[in-house]
């Protein structure tokens, strides 16, 4: 198990210059972005602003067209495919839930928990006692213990998010990069999942890109603010709402 | 580690169906050879042979199934890998002729002689030796998914684009074999079989021993797809059919699971086309047409994919049909076939054994879990529980 | 004996009769073809030729139609006519009307290819004189292609007292080629293959090779030249020769692959139906001709003017018919309507075949889309030209009708987010319908041109359904542009590979290619770029 | 077993011994046909005329009384154009349907499909299409051309008459044209023809656009030589091949086309105007002026309701093929396999271009070779008509199969004896 403090590196991820391109509109523009070990971060920004793809980019989804992105000051990420990024410690949650709707809540952190991923490996697989207890602890931290022999599909929409959490923390990455995680929640759910993510950010970096200011008001972390694919503004929640840019672009709308 | 994975896979049905199958492969040989043709238990050679042929569909349903049911790649080239087999059998069968043959030659088959070939051509060398030939049966289907896929899936093509680029596989390698030049008897292909390990193809104990192995083949693919699918790479499979990029965030690399699942269902289709070619007596390029490639996808769909009774049950179900109707009907039975279709994909969307199965876990789910989500349509099965593969 | 002396008495009478003409009457000649044989006819017709009378022109080219006749009674030969049920007689020589017979009355001299050329070479030398300019270049084109040295004084005479310029070109060129074969001097000849030389062309080619080896040993090497001249001049015409072979494969694909462009490159319906749409689409023509041939021949060159709107809503309806049948319960499992629509293939076929029988159906190319004329060294056929006009009027009116118009937008609108289009007020069901009704049509124009160039049976549509799925896959689902540029695109490789390979390799080949380039491109040849696609 | 012992005999008893149960659950008073054609798939086109032609002579039969004092019966089952589907269907026309004897199959990889199981349940099988040769087996007879009876003869006509030179065997890439034009090459080059005056083209099966090979064509054409085509297109290829022809405007005075796959029922699709004077080689036409013929056509314009519907060789043989059966029936007294075909041997019927067809040792047929020019209005005109020619199974002009003879009279019995060896090779022992 990596903690922050064995790896200790000045960062954890650093994105420099980055810009990329789909038909000639620039969906990123020479972005820079630096995250800390065991930083929670909340990113912001318009629809259209770069946010999903600048994940995209960070898990190998989408190359880009220049620019660096560097994970733990020396893997460059650009030259590595999804699986590998995702085996290096990177793990992601998308906007829209996906988790294996056929399969059981079980199933779902089975498959996500970091074992060997080899095909021989998995056609080989039993579950260990170890593997066992791991699962039941995270299914105790998303309160999921008595639904996990149901079907994923027969979930409500939060549930599915938790869920998606869920298989996050099974695969125990180093950063977590979270899509809009309050989307579509109950008040009270949203106010439950800061709690969880505020908790997982004790052990690893977190990076969360919402809309919900609320929300972003109860992480109570560093801000940063996107538009147009690169950065606007940066610093605590207050700071950056009162940027008058930031208000042109995105609060002021 | 090897029983424990083979054990997963003796879930009830499984063990039911292979059951089922293993005694079939007992009774109906016996009851062919061993009861008077006048018998009201006889089973006529004529039926057997068409049991045998039907297995042997079964086979290659499954093996389909394998990749469309589990894992979401419709392949519409299945159809290739078990003409591939079939001809590695065939070639064996060829050469076992020997001197036999009208023109006498002890090396060259006959469509050879009349073209005037004067040696063997290097890809026949081999086949004379069964071990090889068997081997062949599982190699070279193997191979070509292989390489086919090593390409296909580490350049991520999808969905219908990988579907039209099967069908183009197969397609071109119809248009191959029906070439004469590339030395397998053109579209005649090969033909007049005599013996299979020195036993008279036609007769009847060796009609009855096909028929068995194809049974006992049929239940053994079952169990080892079942053991593959109840794995935890089962589970991973299923999760690149519904959420492939999921997959792929969670660390794994979808190309190596689909193209082990790929090779695989490959062999499945060799070894079914191995078995089918000796009990026909002829392997020639039709079976590389798409339209039997598509025919496969058919049988599945009405079984259920994404079940692996349901293919067999839907090769055997359609191919009856089609044999009863072919005779009965002869001039409106496609009509009935394809009226069969658009009712199963719009009645039946999980197929029979689909429909059946979730029929029976719905109201297991509604006795057991009174908790559970509030009045779904009894009628209107979830969309989301089988999320397409293809865009 | 006694059949001459029938002739005889014959030749007598219809001297009488014709006393203005000169020379000896052609008619007891012709009268002798009823009893020759195919080598006999072939001497009679030279004979007829040397007598030089221009009235048994008429005779010898409705011998060469086979519509010469003799009568059983008397063996005499006459022109024949169909008059309702009997045949109407005509004087071989003099045109006037002999009367009505039954059908039974008369026997056909037959005709054969050797005896067609004779006709064509003496027709060739007795029409050199005509005062209708067409046919005195028709003449000569005849010498030109079957030339000899019978012909050469013919010609030469012909010559002296002909005005119009261009045919007096070629019949400089007839003379030029009737003289190599005579015993000419060499002089002469060395003029006459410069004349040749400069005519060019695969004709010209054709002439060389023929005299090469019987030409005097000093003239030789001025045709061996000239036939390396004409051969590269022949290899730059066989380049261009190629592309345009190629375009009209491409466009050819293009007509069968639009319509799936629409039902499966943007409504995402696998259609494998819609290799029937394009049969219907022909059937309809062949119903629209056959309505013609019965009622109003002379419709016959707009038959396939009338055929387009008729298959176009005859193949729009079927197409509707299905959508709201079948389809429409299948949006969001394009996997299933691959099979539902195989389903509906497999009972249109066998419905056709069923109402029309198993057998290829006569559609009739009308007289605009025979033939070919020659540009520079190539042919160009007249059918596959206006299959190229017609495949690019289609894809730009398609082009123009989606971009450009209300409904291509709500098209467009309902094809990318279903809901949010009928949230807006669009009525998807309709536009569904329409679009699927519209792909189909469009299947059904490509079935009237398609008719024009391939057999019109009930297999027609699986000839083409593989290949229309490649251009579309290969082209870039859901981008027209894609599929035009696919489908010519892999016509003009197909049509290079095929000379060097050869027609079977050659498709083997571009399969491979197609497969090959779909992992470099997987998403085909145009693409859409971006986070949307993935969604 | 019934109604055999109602026929007695002792010819009956002779036969019954070896294939005891053949019929046993026949209907009474019925004898049964199986007709084995292709009503679906990619050759139902040529094979549907022929199962049309199948049921008009049983019903011409039935009107004369049938066969043996029995009304004959037609079991038609579609195979649907798929070979092993013919061979599946075959065993179940003997075996269940318990039929005297079979006519069917077009395709030689559907005769070959079901080769084995005639072989192997002793039953009757009449193929009526012309094909490749090199094929004799005890259970078949071989009533359309063998390569003797149409392609030679052709090119014969074709180097006579119109003093061709230089020739383009173009062909569909199966196994008929591949065999066809190699005997054709061999025997064009007996006569003295270069191996550059031969080019020879393949194109894949149902071919739709010539434009290449047509220009081809007249390039190969225009090298001085008179220039002729053979063509072994394929059925379906045809018509665009010929549409393609008349637009690029090769005139049958120029370069003629002789081809052995079309007929009238291919020409029906065409507009042949742009065709006159090509040629086909058949041992029918239906432009044939002979009293039977005329009749043949009156009985099918009235079976099938339709006068359009065109005859073909195809019909010939089958109509060949139908009458030896019934006579050789007639004598043998019984439908007994091994009866018939020791019966059916020598045994001569009227063909339909007015002289009669004799049945060979050889299970081929006598007939005489037809040279047809294509006519504006799709019938063709006949413009050479050779005396019978006896079937030739294994070709005289391919090294390894010229010393090969076939004869299924006892005792020899053989579909393959080496002159050479003096040996019966592969299946005959």
């Amino acid at each position: 198990m990596n903690t922050i403090a064995e790896t200790r590196t000045k960062s954890l991820l650093y994105l420099e210059d980055v810009s990329v391109s789909f038909d000639g509109f620039k969906a990123i523009n020479s972005l820079s972005l630096v995250i800390e070990p065991g930083e929670l971060r909340a990113i912001i920004g318009p629809n259209g602003a770069g946010k999903t793809t600048m994940m995209d980019i960070i898990t190998g989804k989408t190359r880009p067209d220049t620019g660096k992105v560097i994970f733990e000051d020396e893997i460059d990420l650009t030259k590595k495919d999804e699986a590998d990024i995702a085996q290096l410690g990177i793990g992601r949650k998308f906007q829209k839930p996906t988790v294996f709707e056929s399969h059981t809540v079980w199933d779902n952190l089975e498959l996500a928990l970091n074992r060997s991923r080899g095909v021989f490996a998995t056609l080989f697989y039993t579950l260990s006692a170890e593997d066992k207890s791991r699962i039941e602890e995270i299914l105790s931290t998303i309160r999921m213990t008595h639904r996990a022999h149901e079907y994923a599909a027969n979930l409500s929409h939060g549930q599915k998010q938790w869920l998606e959490i869920g298989m996050l923390l099974a695969q125990e990455p180093k950063l977590l990069l979270v899509d809009e995680p309050v989307a579509g929640m109950t008040d009270a759910e949203t106010a439950e999942t800061a709690i969880l993510l505020r908790e997982i950010a004790k052990t690893r970096s977190v990076v969360v890109v919402e809309h919900d200011m609320g929300f972003i008001r109860d992480l109570g972390v560093k801000v940063t603010c996107l538009a147009e694919g690169s950065v606007l503004a940066e610093g605590s929640i207050d700071f950056v709402s009162s940027d008058p840019k930031v208000i042109e672009n995105y609060l002021g709308r | 580690m090897i029983s424990g994975f083979i054990l997963r896979a003796l879930e009830g049905k499984i063990v039911i169906a292979a059951g089922i199958l293993l005694a079939v492969a007992m009774l109906v040989p016996a009851l062919n050879l061993l009861t008077p043709p006048d018998s009201a238990f006889h089973i006529p050679t004529y039926v057997m042979a068409l049991m045998g042929k039907y297995l042997c569909y079964a086979l290659l349903a499954l093996a389909l199934d394998l990749v469309w049911g589990y894992c979401g790649i419709l392949s519409l080239g299945h159809g290739a890998f078990f003409a591939l087999g079939g001809y590695a059998m065939g070639m064996y069968l060829m050469r076992q002729i020997g001197s036999r043959g009208t023109y006498g030659n002890p090396d060259l088959p006959d469509f050879m002689v009349f073209l005037n070939w004067k040696e063997l051509p290097w890809f026949w060398y081999g086949f004379d030796m069964f071990p090889f030939a068997m081997l062949m049966v599982l190699v070279v289907p193997g191979l070509l998914a292989f390489f086919f896929g090593w390409f296909a899936f580490r350049s991520r093509v999808n969905g219908v684009y990988l579907s039209i680029i099967t069908q183009a596989m197969t397609y071109a390698l119809m248009l191959a074999f029906f070439r004469n030049d590339m030395g397998f008897g053109g579209n005649n292909g090969l033909t007049d079989f005599k013996d299979i390990l020195g036993f008279q193809v036609q007769a009847g104990g060796t009609r009855a021993v096909l028929f068995a192995m194809s049974a006992i083949m049929l239940a053994l693919c079952l169990i080892v797809a079942s053991a593959i699918t109840r794995s935890k790479f089962g589970k991973v499979l299923v999760g690149v059919r519904d959420a492939e990029s999921r997959v792929r965030f969670l660390g794994f690399r979808v190309e190596n699971i689909k193209l082990f699942t790929f090779v695989v269902s490959a062999m499945f289709a060799g070894i079914a086309g191995a078995l089918f070619v000796p009990q026909v007596g002829i392997i020639n390029p039709g079976e590389f047409a798409p339209a039997n490639s598509i025919e496969v996808v058919v049988w599945t769909a009405v079984g259920g994919r994404g079940t692996l009774i349901g293919p067999i049950i839907g090769a055997i179900l359609v191919n009856a049909g089609k044999s009863y109707f072919t005779g009965a009907f002869p001039e409106f039975w496609l009509f009935a076939l394809g009226g069969l279709f658009i009712a199963v994909t719009l009645f039946l969307p999980k197929g029979i054994v689909g429909t059946i199965q979730h029929g029976w876990n719905a109201r297991k789910a509604l006795k057991a879990a009174a908790e559970a989500e509030k009045g779904r349509d009894a009628g209107t099965p979830p969309v989301t529980q089988q999320v397409q593969a293809a865009e | 004996m006694l059949i001459r002396l029938f002739s005889m008495i014959f030749l007598f009478l219809c001297f009488a009769a014709s006393s203005f003409a000169q020379g000896p009457d052609p008619k007891p000649l012709l009268n002798q073809l009823a009893d020759a044989n195919f080598s006999q006819a072939e001497t009679l017709v030279g004979q007829i030729a040397t007598i030089g009378d221009p009235r048994v022109v008429p005779a010898l080219e409705a011998f060469a139609e086979g519509d010469l006749y003799f009568r059983k009674s008397d063996k005499a030969v006459f022109l024949a006519k169909a008059a309702g049920s009997q045949l109407e007689l005509i004087d071989p020589v003099t045109g006037e009307s002999a009367g009505q017979v039954a059908k039974g009355a008369v026997t056909k001299i037959r005709v054969n290819n050797n005896l067609r050329r004779a006709i064509r070479a003496a027709l060739g030398g007795l029409t050199l004189m005509s005062p209708d300019r067409g046919v005195r270049l028709s003449a000569a084109d005849s010498i030109l292609r079957s030339p000899s040295a019978e012909a050469l004084e013919l010609v030469e005479a012909a010559l002296a007292k002909e005005t119009d310029a261009e045919v007096k070109a070629r019949m400089e060129e007839a003379r030029a080629v009737s003289l190599l074969s005579s015993d000419r001097s060499v002089d002469e000849k060395r003029a006459a293959i410069e004349t040749i030389s400069s005519l060019g062309g695969r004709e010209a080619m054709r002439i060389f090779s023929t005299v090469s080896s019987s030409i005097d040993e000093s003239l030789k090497p001025e045709v061996d030249k000239a036939i390396a001249k004409i051969q590269g001049q022949l290899q730059i015409w066989d380049l261009a020769q190629n592309v345009w072979y190629g375009m009209s494969l491409g466009s050819v694909l293009l007509l069968a692959a639009i319509g799936l462009a629409i039902t499966f490159g943007v409504m995402g319906i696998i259609n494998m139906a819609h290799g029937e749409m394009v049969m219907l689409g022909a059937y309809s023509t062949f119903m629209v001709q056959d309505v013609i041939r019965d009622n109003a021949p002379y419709l016959f060159d707009w038959s396939l003017a009338i055929a387009l709107p008729v298959a176009f809503l005859v193949t729009g309806l079927v197409g509707f018919v299905i959508e709201r049948g079948v389809i429409r319960f299948l949006y969001g499992r394009p996997l299933e309507t691959l099979l539902a629509t195989w389903g509906v293939s497999l009972i249109l076929q066998q419905a056709i075949r069923t109402i029309f029988g198993p057998t290829n159906q006569e559609v009739g190319n009308p007289s605009w889309m025979s033939g070919s004329f020659p540009l520079g060294g190539m042919t160009i056929t007249y059918n596959r030209m206006w299959i190229i006009v017609f495949s690019l009027t289609i894809f730009f009116t398609l082009l123009f009708v989606m971009k450009k118009t209300a409904y291509g937008l709500n098209m467009r609108a309902v094809t990318q987010n279903r809901r949010m289009a009928s949230s807006m007020g669009i009525r998807t069901p309709w536009v569904d319908a329409l679009t699927f009704a519209l792909g189909s049509g469009i299947a059904g124009i490509a079935g009237v041109a398609l008719s024009q160039i391939d057999n019109v049976s009930p297999n027609l549509g699986q000839s083409y359904i593989i290949d229309s799925f490649m251009v579309v896959v290969f082209g870039g689902v859901g981008n027209l542009w894609g599929t035009l540029v696919g489908a010519l695109s892999l016509g003009i490789l197909n049509k290079f590979l095929e000379p060097s390979v050869g027609a079977v390799l050659g498709k083997i080949l571009v399969l491979v290619l197609i497969i090959l380039f779909i992992q470099k491109r997987p998403r085909g040849l145009f693409a859409l770029k971006g986070r949307a696609v993935e969604a | 077993m019934n109604f055999r012992m109602k026929l007695g005999g002792a010819l009956l008893a002779a036969a019954l011994s070896t294939t005891a149960f053949h019929g046993a659950f026949a209907a009474d008073d019925t004898i049964k046909i199986g007709v084995l054609h292709s009503l679906s798939g990619t050759m139902a086109i040529s094979e549907t005329t022929l199962k049309d032609a199948m049921l008009m002579l049983i019903e011409e039969q039935n009107k004369k009384g049938g066969v043996l004092g029995k009304k004959l019966e037609a079991v038609v089952v579609d195979p649907a154009s798929d070979w092993p589907l013919f061979a599946e269907k075959a065993r179940q026309l003997i075996s269940q349907d318990k039929v005297a004897a079979v006519f069917g199959c077009w395709t030689s990889s559907s005769r070959k499909s079901v080769l084995p199981v005639f072989e192997e349940l002793n039953s009757i099988l009449f193929y009526p299409v012309q094909y490749e040769g090199e094929e004799s087996s005890r259970n078949i007879f071989y009533t359309g051309a063998a390569p003797n009876q149409q392609a030679i003869p052709a090119v014969d006509y074709l180097a006579a008459t119109e003093g061709v030179e230089r020739w383009v065997l173009a062909g569909t890439d199966y196994v008929y044209p591949q065999t066809t034009n190699k005997i054709l090459k061999a025997y064009l080059m007996s006569k003295g023809v270069k191996e550059e005056d031969i080019m020879v083209n393949y194109t894949p099966f149902g071919h739709s656009d010539w434009q290449t090979i047509v220009s081809d064509i007249k390039k190969f054409g225009s090298a001085g030589k008179k220039t002729a085509v053979v063509s072994t297109i394929n059925g379906d290829a045809n018509v665009p091949f010929y549409k393609e022809l008349g637009n690029q405007g090769i005139k049958a005075e120029d370069i003629p086309v002789v081809a052995f796959s079309v007929g009238e029922e291919e020409l029906a699709g065409l507009d042949t105007k742009p065709l006159v004077g090509h040629l086909a080689a058949w041992n029918y036409f239906q432009s044939v002026d002979a009293p039977v013929n005329a009749e043949f056509i009156k009985t099918w314009h009235a079976y099938t309701k339709n006068d359009k519907r065109v005859t073909n060789d195809p019909m010939e043989a089958a109509y060949i093929g139908f009458n030896a059966w019934v006579k050789a029936v007639e004598a043998a007294g019984t439908t007994d396999t091994d009866a018939v075909l020791d019966s059916i041997i020598g045994v001569a019927v009227p063909n339909l271009s007015g002289g009669t067809s004799t049945v060979m040792p050889n299970h081929h047929i006598t007939k005489p070779v037809l040279i047809g020019e294509i006519q504006a209005d799709g019938q063709f005109d006949i413009v050479q008509e050779t005396p019978a020619v006896v079937g030739d199974e294994w070709s005289d002009y391919l090294p390894d199969s010229k010393d090969l003879i076939s004869d299924w009279r006892k005792p020899m019995s053989c579909g393959n004896f080496n002159v050479a060896t003096g040996k019966c090779g592969g299946k005959g022992s």
